[in-house]
């Protein structure tokens, strides 16, 4: 049978369809998040008294939050985009939190971002099958300087200048292929990020609200926010295209045949 | 983070019956409207009172209003029993935490343990809670989901009628309102809740949260009083036929009867 | 089918002026086919405190066992005998320990519980099947023929009744739904509780 | 006639020697008996006017129009037996219902009139049937403009300037040719409409007529409709006064 | 009834696609399989890939490229109806200049919910009827009772055939100094109300609409219901996650319809400037 | 709101051609008169869709169904009926008797026995004796005359319960009398309206509104219920039956 077992399912699960993105430049990194976060909600209700027969479950598209912020802090220059299941995500999100505290009390120094993405993938890799997770880490650390890693779901762990994910990255992988270019600096990067989200969340109906940023360098982390109706702005439809053409009135002398 | 003993003993019967076809009976839902918002002083819960199970109203006047701690309180929505032992053993922990650390709890650490515990069981115990309260860092609100993930917001919705109480909010909210005016605005949220939302009805329940004091306004506005019946059904005795009857005294009678009497005395000699 | 249907049934309490009712009807069914007409689901707790346990016949007498038990275990760690809100309390949290693999009751009580000045105080709840209490000022139902009770019950029920006036309310609202229900019937029983006594009542009831 | 007793009349799929079809030809009678019919195809738009006998007092006015739409832009006005008329248009809308259905444009005036032209040719070829008594003109606006055509018995389809059918078109006909009609407004247009109607009205003969007239273009946004009536009244007023001075 | 288009008639559940990326047809189906559907030859309307005994148009039919939310009210001199620009795609914003308020006769506006190419084939028989209407010339005129009466018998007509058109419709008009303002789905479920709303609007703005107008009918004035539908399209716009921040909205009076061109509205978004994290983070 | 028990659920696939639409409706018959009422919301799922959709409707002077189910074949099959009354008094040129309009009722809903109208059709009115009846039908045509029937959500909670005021079902007689056969108007009137205001208490999906229709014999009186509030007459003619509609307000939750 290759019928979906119902059961396995976590119906109802508070969802980040997302466009989260992270780049890094030569001081730091930039990340950024739209802040939607969308629900299926039940009606659940018998169809027929007469036929007695199954009972349904509705689903519609509710945003839980159009203002969240998925821009986790982990630890002071590390931080981690999330998207898949708001509940998996937390939680993944407070563990590595702990351990991170844990590394530096026993260390006694920072952890780098390759410390952080590690644990996060050791639990997103191990979990496989009981989360939907999908993580971008980023910071700035000592040793490797800015450094971005995307976890996807699956639990892989991948080093990338610039990383994207959620629903909404489908939509602009082409933007992002064509426009990244190496050795940016902080403005570029930033403008870079704010105009690859804008796009996704304009296409992607899971995606939208505001976007949020951060600037992670070894000074500090730098908090941007883009309220919903400054995002820059694309091509977006003409008006409306059902007006009628009006025909021209130029009296031609009548073909005759 | 402690559990309170589930026992699953009979968990092979029911999915024996289960897997027979049987459906499980419908255990009684808030299909609920609850909100929680900030304002100038601290916060303001509010909720529906009408619990149903299925189309059928279970209980017109039920409390969704959950104590934590006295400055902190969470609103239920979800299968209902389980939002009542969810809060009560939370309220319980959280008592215990204050007692061993010796310090007034706070909300992040109720929104805490509400998380992960709701985490564990993977949205099998089914509390959608609106958590709010006010503690040494101030106001502090939030939405927890039955699988464990929160949300921090200014003002929020749960339950069946969510979308409609949110409508409210999202029309009329702004920052730093007056008591008063928050006030007005949460029971116009759970009124839209109630005439809007089948799943939800009867009375709206306030609950204010300050610095200096927590104030719950149970039925604080009740704009479905029942009308009065248009005749008396009282019966006249004697209507109803009946077998057998057993009356059983619960008067402890004592008769005492004097064993001896008169002059008739013992003779101890 | 539910698994309520199994075997049937159905309870109700009502509130009246110092006084309690409870009653049942008295079929054990398999499905449609009718076992017996005299089975009991309403047991006393305490003299003054009375459960209904409609449901599935076999967590009748286990969960009837279990409360037993805990209730005596409390009088004599307590030595008191238990009040009807803290055994309501038992109840919900033997039925929610049950959580996901519940017993197939919806348990209804009743009972005068004492006020701190001697007197009686009229007590009802009811749980669902996993133990979320429901307290009513007027009338609580379960059972297969719920919905039909509470559409009587919310029609003749009156504030105030007198004891032998509550038992004509019970009655007729037992007896008008159970008619209307396949899975429940087949004579009926009723107990009134007041502060001196126990009115308890087999009713002429439809055998089909 | 020539015809009459020589038998080749007896059908339309008989030709009389001399290559003629006396079917249609006594089509083209029924038409001759039958008020005039013009339209106009002017700079803005098209205008139809009709000389409608009232054969009979107890007619209610405005009854048994001759005037019809089509579709909303365009209009048709016919000459000969107002039966066959009428399944004209029934034809001419389920056309604009199929051209609209497989092309999702509204019909032209040409591809109606083409379409009705093959239908009337048809009814030229069998025994079985009888040629339309009936000569239909279509005037309607349409993307290549105002169009304005005649499908005759025959099935003879052509494009005109100014059409006249019925009885009095040879004087229509002359009267038309004066005017210019490629630089008159539709405003002009009505009023010349009306003056022909009642100018080619033979009061010797018929007793009394209604002008119905309609038009399609700029002035109705398009739409084929009545001509206002105060447009109308006027348009009347004017030809009576013209009638006058033209005897 | 399940106000969002996209999952009617199709098991739907987050947790199949975790980000709603495929394009609904081409969905994972989870139903039983016929083992040798492959194996058959098939035209395009031909039968069911699991079961060869249904015709697949009955199977598979859903609704595509679909148009979220309807709103209208009644006022004090008529009635007003407003609807985004957007048409969705799945998750996909697809199409945002479409324009979901249609114009039928001289009273009446259609707004419509669910399957746009629904929505064109609707609008196409409406011009049918319309022309039809025009033709007769028999001085009268369509107005929104007939229209409404008309699609309902359409829609309720199409749900006999298991064929239906997947929309749910608003109709408003005014006509002959009535109001008018009602209801239609896709089951030929119709009702009428002072205020309606199809899709997400039903569970969102419904409750708005209902509070600024009921009892309210006759005083509102056009910029006050004007003001009431912006409000409601605002907060649809901030809590549907298939809405647009560009719509239009018919007004339908005495004066006959007018329908806008497209417009926007002020978004307010800085109190989400402070939040941090979603519990204990602060930075 | 996330309800768990849906997961265990089948969810929906091919196109369903129906759905409920709430609300509950109940007729009673006297000795010379019927009512038929029935309360007004219209509601899907959670939401209400309208909170005036009558589901009671004036067939003729002495006829009157209530019809409650899936609204779209409530309103489609009325229309019906309404058509096929309108062409019978065409043909007839009278007003078709109750018990014909009951059995065309059960042909025209049997008729559609393999795709059924879902709806619960309950017909009142005055018999051509004169004498107040009351028809229940299932959705397939089945039928059935009585004295008084509930209908619809909250059936289950209504019957009983008229079962119990209107039947003296389970009631003894005080010694030496018998209940009687027929109730007064004025007592039916308020069993009715308390019937509702009790439904709208414990069902979730009964509610808004209520309309009571009274259809009375020929030459009856209102029994002393004119002065009710919210009453107005629906009659047309003037020597036969008429019929009464009073409108009362529910609650809204």
């Amino acid at each position: 049978m290759d019928r979906i077992d119902m059961n396995r399912l976590k119906s109802g699960e508070v969802n980040l369809g997302t466009s989260i993105m992270a780049v890094q430049f030569d001081k730091g990194v930039v990340i950024g998040a739209d802040s939607r976060t969308t629900t299926g909600s039940y009606i659940v209700r018998i169809v027929s008294r007469m036929f007695s027969m199954a009972i349904v479950a509705n689903i519609y598209i509710s945003q839980a939050n159009r203002v969240t912020d998925k821009l986790t802090h982990v630890h002071d220059r590390i931080y981690c985009c999330r998207s898949g299941s708001a509940a998996d995500t937390q939680a993944v999100a407070d563990i590595v939190h702990y351990y991170l505290q844990l590394y530096t009390q026993s260390h006694g120094s920072s952890p780098p971002v390759s410390v952080a993405a590690g644990v996060f993938q050791d639990i997103c890799y191990e979990n496989k099958d009981g989360l939907s997770a999908g993580i971008i880490v980023a910071g700035w650390d000592k040793e490797a300087g800015p450094s971005v890693y995307n976890i996807p779901l699956g639990g892989g762990l991948f080093r990338q200048p610039w990383a994207i994910g959620g629903s909404g990255s489908t939509y602009v992988y082409g933007y992002c292929d064509a426009t990244y270019q190496d050795g940016w600096g902080r403005d570029e990067t930033v403008n870079f990020v704010k105009n690859t989200l804008s796009l996704a969340m304009s296409r992607d109906g899971s995606s939208g609200g505001v976007i949020r940023m951060c600037v992670i360098t070894e000074d500090g982390v730098e908090r941007l926010f883009v309220p919903g109706d400054q995002l820059p702005k694309f091509w977006e439809g003409r008006e409306v295209l059902s007006a009628p053409v009006k025909k021209s009135l130029a009296l031609a002398p009548m073909a005759i045949e | 983070m402690s559990s309170p003993g589930f026992n699953f003993s009979n968990a092979v019967r029911n999915n024996f019956l289960q897997e027979k076809g049987i459906p499980l009976p419908k255990a009684t839902s808030t299909g609920t409207t609850i909100v929680g918002c900030l304002f100038k002083d601290g916060i303001i819960l509010g909720a529906d009172t009408r619990a149903t199970e299925g189309e059928i109203i279970a209980d017109k006047n039920c409390e969704k209003i959950h104590y934590i701690t006295e400055s902190i309180r969470c609103c239920g929505a979800g299968t209902a029993a389980d939002t009542e032992f969810t809060t009560a053993s939370i309220s319980s922990n959280m008592e215990l935490h204050a007692l061993s650390t010796g310090r007034a709890p706070r909300v992040v650490t109720a929104m805490t343990m509400l998380k992960q515990y709701l985490f564990q069981y993977q949205g099998h115990v089914g509390a959608a809670l609106v958590l709010g309260g006010v503690d040494s860092t101030g106001p502090h609100l939030f939405t927890i989901h039955p699988h464990g993930s929160t949300d921090k917001l200014p003002y929020v919705t749960m339950g069946s009628g969510s979308l409609a109480a949110m409508a409210v909010f999202e029309s009329s909210w702004k920052p730093n309102m007056e008591r008063g005016e928050a006030l007005a605005l949460v029971s116009a949220a759970i009124s839209a809740g109630i005439f809007n939302d089948l799943g939800s009805g009867s009375n709206v329940d306030a609950c204010v949260i300050t610095a200096t004091q927590t104030e719950m306004l149970r039925n604080f506005v009740k704009p479905n009083e029942r009308v009065e019946k248009e005749r008396r059904y009282t019966f006249r005795r004697g209507t109803t036929a009946w077998k057998t009857e057993n009356i059983r005294s619960l008067i402890v009678s004592e008769d005492i009867t004097p064993v001896s009497a008169g002059g008739d005395a013992m003779d101890i000699s | 089918m539910s698994i309520m249907e199994l075997n049937g049934g159905s309870v109700i309490a009502m509130v009246g002026k110092d006084c309690v009712a409870i009653a049942s009807d008295l079929r054990l069914g398999n499905q449609a086919l009718g076992i017996s007409s005299s089975f009991q689901r309403i047991f006393p707790v305490t003299d003054r405190v009375y459960v209904g346990l409609p449901g599935l016949a076999t967590d009748v007498t286990t969960l009837r066992e279990r409360f037993r038990y805990r209730v005596n275990m409390y009088t004599i760690k307590e030595e008191r005998e238990i009040e009807p809100e803290t055994f309501a309390h038992l109840v919900s949290s033997t039925l929610y320990e049950h959580r996901f693999g519940p017993y197939f009751i919806e348990p209804v009580m009743a009972g005068l519980s004492k006020t701190p000045s001697g007197g009686y105080k009229p007590f009802i709840a009811a749980t669902d099947l996993i133990g979320c209490l429901n307290f009513a000022k007027d009338f609580v139902v379960a059972g297969t023929a719920s919905a039909k009770l509470f559409g009587v019950a919310e029609g003749l029920w009156e504030p105030d009744l007198e004891a032998e006036d509550l038992f004509e309310t019970i009655s007729q609202t037992l007896l008008n739904a159970v008619d209307r229900d396949a899975y429940s019937g087949w004579g009926a029983i009723v107990h009134v509780i007041t502060k001196d006594k126990i009115i308890t009542r087999t009713l002429k009831a439809r055998m089909d | 006639m020539t015809s009459i007793g020589t038998g080749y009349d007896l059908s339309a799929s008989t030709y009389s020697p001399d290559g003629r079809i006396f079917q249609v030809e006594y089509a083209n009678k029924a038409v001759e008996n039958s008020g005039t019919a013009i339209g106009l195809r002017v700079k803005d738009g098209v205008v139809l006017a009709v000389e409608k006998l009232v054969h009979s007092k107890l007619l209610v006015p405005g009854a048994n129009r001759r005037i019809q739409t089509i579709d909303r832009h365009i209009g048709m006005a016919s000459a000969g037996l107002l039966a066959d008329g009428r399944k004209i248009s029934q034809l001419a809308r389920e056309e604009g219902s199929k051209i609209r259905k497989m092309w999702r444009e509204p019909l032209t005036v040409k591809a109606l009139s083409d379409r009705i032209s093959l239908g009337a040719q048809a009814y030229t070829l069998y025994s079985s049937v009888r040629p339309f008594g009936v000569s239909t003109i279509f005037g309607g606006v349409d993307k290549s403009g105002p169009s304005l055509y005649i499908v005759e018995p025959s099935g003879v389809c052509l494009g005109y300037h100014g059409a006249a059918v019925g009885k009095g078109r040879q004087l229509a006909k002359t009267e038309l040719e004066k005017l210019k009609l490629s630089e008159l407004s539709m405003r002009e247009a009505v009023m010349e409409a009306a003056r022909i109607i009642y100018l080619v009205h033979d009061d010797n003969k018929e007793k009394e007529f209604e002008l119905e007239m309609t038009w399609v273009g700029d002035e109705s946004n398009d739409l084929h409709l009545p001509v206002p009536d105060d447009l109308l009244e006027e348009a009347k007023s004017r030809a009576k006064a013209a009638l006058e001075t033209f005897e | 009834m399940d106000h969002f288009p996209t999952n009617w008639g199709r098991p739907r559940n987050d947790a199949f696609d975790a980000y709603a990326t495929h394009p609904i047809h081409q969905r994972p189906y989870n139903g039983p399989k016929d083992t040798f559907a492959d194996g058959v030859q098939r035209t395009q309307s031909g039968w069911s890939i699991t079961n060869p005994f249904v015709p697949s148009d009955l199977v598979y039919r859903q609704p595509i490229v679909t148009g979220s939310s309807v709103l209208a009210i009644k006022y004090k001199d008529g009635v007003m109806m407003a609807a985004d620009n957007l048409a969705s795609y799945g998750s996909l914003a697809r199409f945002k200049d479409v324009q979901r308020l249609h114009q039928v006769g001289n009273y009446t506006v259609i707004g419509a919910g669910g399957d746009m190419s629904d929505f064109q084939y609707i609008q196409y028989i409406l011009e049918e009827l319309s022309i039809e209407e025009i033709s007769a010339q028999d001085g009268h005129e369509l107005g929104p009772v007939e229209i409404h009466e008309y699609m309902s018998q359409v829609m309720y007509a199409r749900r006999s055939k298991m064929n239906p058109l997947w929309n749910s419709l608003l109709i408003a008009g005014f006509k002959d100094g009535k109001r008018f303002l009602s209801f239609v789905d896709l089951l030929g479920t119709t009702y009428t109300a002072s205020t309606l709303a199809t899709g997400y609007g039903a569970y969102i703005a419904q409750p708005l609409l209902r509070k600024a107008v009921e009892g309210k009918e006759d005083i509102i004035t056009e910029e006050e219901a004007r003001k009431i539908l912006e409000d409601s399209m605002r907060v649809l716009f901030y809590r549907d996650a298939r809405s647009l921040n560009k719509f239009q909205i018919a007004t339908i009076s005495s004066a006959g319809v007018s329908i806008s061109d497209s417009m926007q509205l002020d978004t307010t978004w800085s109190f989400a400037e402070d939040i941090r994290g979603y519990g204990a983070q602060t930075q | 709101m996330p309800d768990m028990t849906s997961l265990a659920h089948p969810q929906q696939r091919a196109f369903n051609p129906y759905t409920e639409n709430g609300g509950t409706i109940l007729a009673i018959a006297g000795a010379d008169f019927s009512v038929i009422a029935g309360d007004t919301r219209q509601s899907e799922g959670y939401s209400i869709q309208t909170r005036y959709a009558p589901k009671v409707f004036r067939l003729t002077d002495r006829a009157v169904l209530a019809v409650n189910g899936f609204a779209a074949d409530g309103n489609m099959f009325v229309k019906k009926v309404k058509q096929r009354l309108e062409w019978y008094r065409h043909a007839h040129a009278k007003d078709m008797p109750l018990r014909a309009i009951a059995r065309l009722i059960q042909t025209m809903l049997y008729a559609r026995r393999f795709f059924p109208y879902y709806v619960y059709n309950i017909l009142g009115g005055i018999e051509e004796d004169g004498t107040g009846a009351v028809y229940s039908f299932d959705p397939v045509g089945s039928y059935e005359r009585e004295a008084c029937r509930a209908a619809g959500a909250a059936q289950s909670l209504v019957q009983p319960f008229l079962d119990n005021q209107i039947y003296f079902k389970n009631q003894v007689p005080a010694p030496g009398t018998s209940h009687p056969a027929h109730l007064p108007l004025p007592t039916v009137l308020s069993i009715v309206i308390d019937s509702f205001t009790s439904a709208t208490e414990r069902h979730i999906e009964v509610g808004d509104g209520l309309e009571i229709y009274i259809v009375l014999a020929k030459g009856r009186t209102l029994h002393g219920t004119e002065s009710i509030g919210g009453m107005q007459e629906l009659t047309t003619t003037d020597d036969g039956e008429r019929v009464f509609v009073v409108r009362r307000d529910l609650k809204k939750d």
